[in-house]
């Protein structure tokens, strides 16, 4: 497919289209949940080890392998899955499906390639922008918190954690964002509904793309920790 | 003139009924066939049938491929785009895509071959069914009646040989009904394009289409042949219109 | 775009005729929101067991991996169901009710507002927000609450199968430090976030819908916007109620009503 | 004098910058089946919207069965709706009851002390009037557009209202439904002395069954027919065309 057509400019359309809007709702997300991190793993650490300094190592290390790529494609669930699963069912009732069949067209590389690989890339920046704002909100309330000065803090921030934690987590936004998008247009797709029940199919790609997620985020868990150490 | 549109013993499966009596058809550019029946006896299953969206048995000749089923399989696409043009019922206009692009899509994969598709003609069409100015605008900002121009001139701009319309003038009010039957018209008779379509009124069916096909309510054929046969078949209806 | 003054009037409207109808006993609708809860409840029963006890099974691994640098592993089934209880839990399986119930929902009263129902509803005389509205309000408050509750006790569940099975841990080793780490106020703080959970998604999906544009694209709008707002508000008051029952356990502890 | 059903005096409506009614003054009068007719998207609906008070409108005064609608109170308006009842274009049935409890459902509400076998029967014995001919448990989405209709009809007139708003009732049928919609218009019109108003694009229906025409053109009240049956031709050269078309297509 060529000019106007082609692989490359559909795909920047819908980076565009989905990733502009993830932008600022997970960075207002980072910043409330980095919060709730800090202060639970604050009261669990102050009953274990009654002393503090070991708060933000173990938080960095949960947030880069966990909680970073967790909340932040749970948000693009919501977003772009809803979105595509909507998007795919109007087309699919509407029959814009056949007529894009007459025309030759090959949906694959036109409609359904364009959207998974633009959902796995945003969900991979935005799990890198969702930890960068945790980490920045729980340094930033760590003296309220934990009592320590914001020096302190930053000098042990990286010393539970190594590069392969940044690994695992942007591992895991890459197959969260290719596991929901791939739901949605699939459940999207499905032939003979009507427009009537448009809306219940997004709310089930919505919820199969959430637990689909906490089941991959257990699996990929237990096999990164036992891979990597 | 070689057929454009030749059925032998055409049968038809709507919605799994038993199957319906054959359909013998030869149409040729320049005739109009227009399909009459009640709603929900299987007009627009016929109408996909012809472009391989519904199952049919039977012999199906489109411009100069032969397709032969003896029993109901899907029509095999042809590896290079048809000049068939399909206007659907519920216009299916592409809704992540403004109005320009519906139509440049549309044309986009014509063999070069065929048809040159310069981008002026999208232009002249835009201006023609009076959509210029909207033409960045998205298909879900526009009116009812500008939707089923813009479905109708998404089929136009292939220069078709075959333009199939599933019932354009539903639901619209005459004066817009009148400009999409004259856009229609236009076309056939520039003599060089078949036009099939399934209509409402009975009346418009007789005085300006060439052919007919009537299907009951179970979507039998009752009758299939041109004008001059229906009337001669029944005169009394001659006296009517 | 609606600009924020008139969303603003709508919020307004919406919630002084919600609550001046919530608290009139309607004796006649009881069934409907009974039914409607109980039918709300069966469609995620399984959903949410699922999910919790996947949940549960995330906490134990990461923590163990945590935990296994101070080589006490006797406090793992404790903090990971203290985590747990006191704020992983509500939140993720809050995430799937948000789309299981409320979005489900907003759909439905959507769709009902895009065929003209709720219109009907009003020109045959009915109030439209006795009949459909403050039902399925109810309903979604009742079916997420103890749905979530229901999470709480499938995340414990789902932590110790999987100790029992990755790290074979004894039963009695898993609840060793129980008492020691589990007081009452983490479940009253579980308790207290799904009630907040709860309210949020059944507010936010019953106002989303009920101001949804009257055409199949208002539809799908309305279910996208049900499912990001209800995001965003489990994560923010998963923030407030932290703070606030931090607070709410300090007034009471100086008033002497809590040991 | 009877009061007429609707007077509106010089009432304007635009949605954002789109004006889609500018200072519209007509009064439509009880035992008249009165047909409000003109192109798509000028804004018919709208004319019956605004006049059961589904939406205000920016400029002028509107006055259903006398009294203005700006000082009246929901409740009163909802006693009001209860005479007048707006049949919207979507046969708007309620997915979550069956046919049979759909046509009893207002009736029920309206008056609990009815106990429901009674009003099932009396809702059966409608059905069977409009010629409805389909069985009575079986759910919305499994009907017909042309049965749907028909409930959403038998809906109304279960609360016998003294007017009825019908929205393009015959749009989507075919020949035969048509005109035993018609029918059903001219026999709830004559015998049950509720008088109807129409939105519809049929102009053979409109000339058969109509006893009034207003035709909207352009966010105006273009003409105002009286008697369609002895209608040949308007000097306005603009409704001639609309219903020369009219009866082709």
């Amino acid at each position: 497919m060529t000019g106007r057509w082609r692989f490359s400019r559909l795909l920047l359309e819908q980076l565009y289209l989905h990733g502009i809007r993830g932008l600022w709702v997970v960075l207002l997300a980072a910043i409330f949940t980095g919060q709730v991190i800090i202060a639970e793993y604050a009261y669990h650490i102050r009953y274990i080890m009654h002393e503090l300094t070991f708060v933000p190592p173990f938080a960095t290390s949960m947030i880069l392998t966990q909680f970073g790529p967790l909340l932040a494609c749970m948000l693009m669930v919501s977003l772009s899955g809803a979105a595509i699963a909507s998007e795919t069912g109007l087309m699919r009732s509407t029959e814009q499906w056949d007529a894009l069949k007459l025309e030759h067209i090959s949906l694959w590389s036109f409609y359904i390639w364009p959207r998974i690989v633009a959902c796995t890339c945003i969900c991979i920046a935005l799990t890198l922008l969702n930890m960068a704002g945790q980490i920045v909100s729980f340094v930033a309330i760590s003296p309220w918190e934990l009592g320590l000065s914001w020096a302190k803090v930053i000098d042990t921030l990286f010393d539970m954690c190594s590069l392969s934690d940044l690994i695992q987590g942007l591992c895991k936004g890459a197959f969260f964002g290719f596991s929901y998008s791939s739901i949605a247009i699939f459940i999207g797709a499905q032939p003979g509904h009507s427009s009537a029940d448009v809306g219940k199919r997004s709310t089930q790609a919505v919820v199969l793309g959430i637990f689909a997620i906490i089941v991959e985020d257990f699996l990929l868990s237990y096999i990164f920790i036992h891979l990597f150490n | 003139m070689n057929a454009l549109l030749t059925l032998k013993n055409y049968y038809l499966y709507p919605k799994n009924q038993p199957r319906c009596l054959g359909v013998d058809l030869k149409l040729s550019a320049g005739h109009s066939l227009a399909i009459l029946g009640p709603t929900g006896c299987g007009k627009s299953v016929f109408l996909k049938s012809l472009v391989g969206l519904a199952p049919f048995s039977g012999e199906l000749r489109l411009l100069d491929s032969f397709f032969h089923h003896p029993l109901p399989k899907l029509l095999k696409f042809p590896k290079r785009s048809l000049p068939i043009g399909f206007a659907f019922e519920k216009n299916a206009l592409f809704e992540f895509l403004s109005v320009e692009d519906n139509l440049s899509l549309a044309g986009a994969f014509q063999d070069e071959a065929q048809t040159t598709q310069k981008p002026s003609d999208g232009e002249r069409l835009l201006k023609q069914i009076g959509l210029w100015e909207s033409r960045k605008k998205f298909p879900r900002a526009l009116s009812g009646g500008m939707k089923k121009r813009l479905a109708v001139a998404r089929t136009l701009i292939k220069k078709p040989k075959i333009l199939i319309c599933d019932s354009p003038l539903a639901g619209l009010d005459p004066l817009s009904a009148h400009s999409i039957f004259t856009m229609l018209k236009e076309t056939v008779n520039t003599g060089s394009t078949l036009l099939v379509m399934s209509l409402q009124s009975y009346t418009l069916a007789l005085t300006h289409f060439t052919h007919l096909l009537l299907l009951d309510s179970s979507g039998n054929p009752v009758f299939c042949g041109n004008i001059e046969d229906f009337y001669c078949k029944n005169p009394h209806i001659k006296a009517i219109s | 775009m609606i600009n924020l003054r008139q969303e603003t009037i709508q919020l307004k409207t919406f919630t002084l005729e919600l609550a001046s109808r919530l608290f009139r006993p309607h004796t006649q609708h009881w069934n409907m929101i009974i039914i409607g809860t109980l039918r709300m409840i069966r469609t995620c029963l399984v959903m949410v067991i699922l999910s919790s006890l996947f949940v549960g099974g995330i906490l134990v691994v990461v923590f163990q991996h945590h935990i296994s640098f101070f080589r006490a592993d006797s406090i793992l089934g404790a903090f990971a169901s203290s985590a747990l209880l006191r704020e992983v839990g509500p939140l993720l399986v809050g995430f799937l009710l948000s789309g299981q119930c409320g979005a489900y929902v907003a759909s439905e009263i959507a769709t009902m507002k895009a065929t003209d129902q709720l219109d009907t509803l009003s020109s045959l005389g009915l109030s439209d927000m006795d009949l459909v509205i403050v039902p399925r309000f109810v309903s979604i408050f009742m079916a997420t609450t103890f749905s979530l509750m229901l999470s709480l006790a499938g995340g414990i569940v789902g932590a110790y199968l999987v100790a029992a099975s990755l790290y074979d841990m004894s039963i009695y080793f898993f609840f060793s430090k129980f008492q020691w780490l589990i007081q009452w106020s983490s479940l009253w703080s579980g308790f207290y976030k799904c009630f907040a959970f709860g309210s949020a998604i059944a507010f936010i999906s019953c106002y989303t819908s009920y101001t949804a544009e009257k055409s199949v694209q208002g539809v799908s709008t309305a279910v996208q916007k049900t499912a990001i707002r209800n995001m965003m508000a489990l994560i923010i008051l998963d923030t407030f109620t932290t703070h606030t029952f931090r607070g709410l356990m300090f007034v009471l502890k100086y008033f002497g009503v809590l040991s | 004098m009877k009061t007429p059903i609707i007077s509106f005096r010089n009432v304007s409506k635009r949605y954002g910058n789109q004006e889609v009614l500018k200072n519209i003054t007509v009064d439509i009068w009880p035992g008249e089946l009165t047909f409000i007719m003109g192109p798509s998207g000028v804004g018919k609906t709208v004319f019956l919207r605004l006049a059961l008070g589904f939406e205000e409108p920016d400029e002028g005064e509107i006055h259903l069965a006398g009294i203005p609608l700006s000082e009246m109170h929901i409740s009163e308006l909802s006693a009001i709706r209860v005479r007048h009842i707006f049949i919207f274009q979507h046969p708007a049935l309620f997915d979550f009851l069956t046919v049979i409890e759909n046509v009893g459902f207002p009736l029920l509400e309206h008056h609990p002390d009815m106990d429901p076998p009674y009003v099932f029967e009396k809702a059966k014995g409608v059905l069977r009037s409009l010629g409805y001919r389909g069985t009575f448990k079986k759910m919305p989405d499994q009907c017909t557009v042309g049965e749907a209709k028909l409930v959403s009809i038998a809906r109304a007139l279960m609360l016998n209202p003294k007017v009825m708003f019908i929205d393009e009732p015959t749009t989507g049928l075919d020949e035969t439904t048509r005109t035993q919609v018609d029918h059903i218009l001219v026999n709830t019109h004559r015998m049950k002395q509720c008088s109807c108003i129409v939105v519809s694009h049929d102009v053979n229906s409109a000339l058969t069954i109509g006893d009034r025409i207003l035709f909207f053109y352009d966010t105006q009240l273009h003409a105002n027919i009286e008697n369609p049956r002895k209608f040949t031709s308007h000097p306005d050269p603009l409704v001639n065309e609309f219903f020369n078309h009219g009866e082709v297509f």
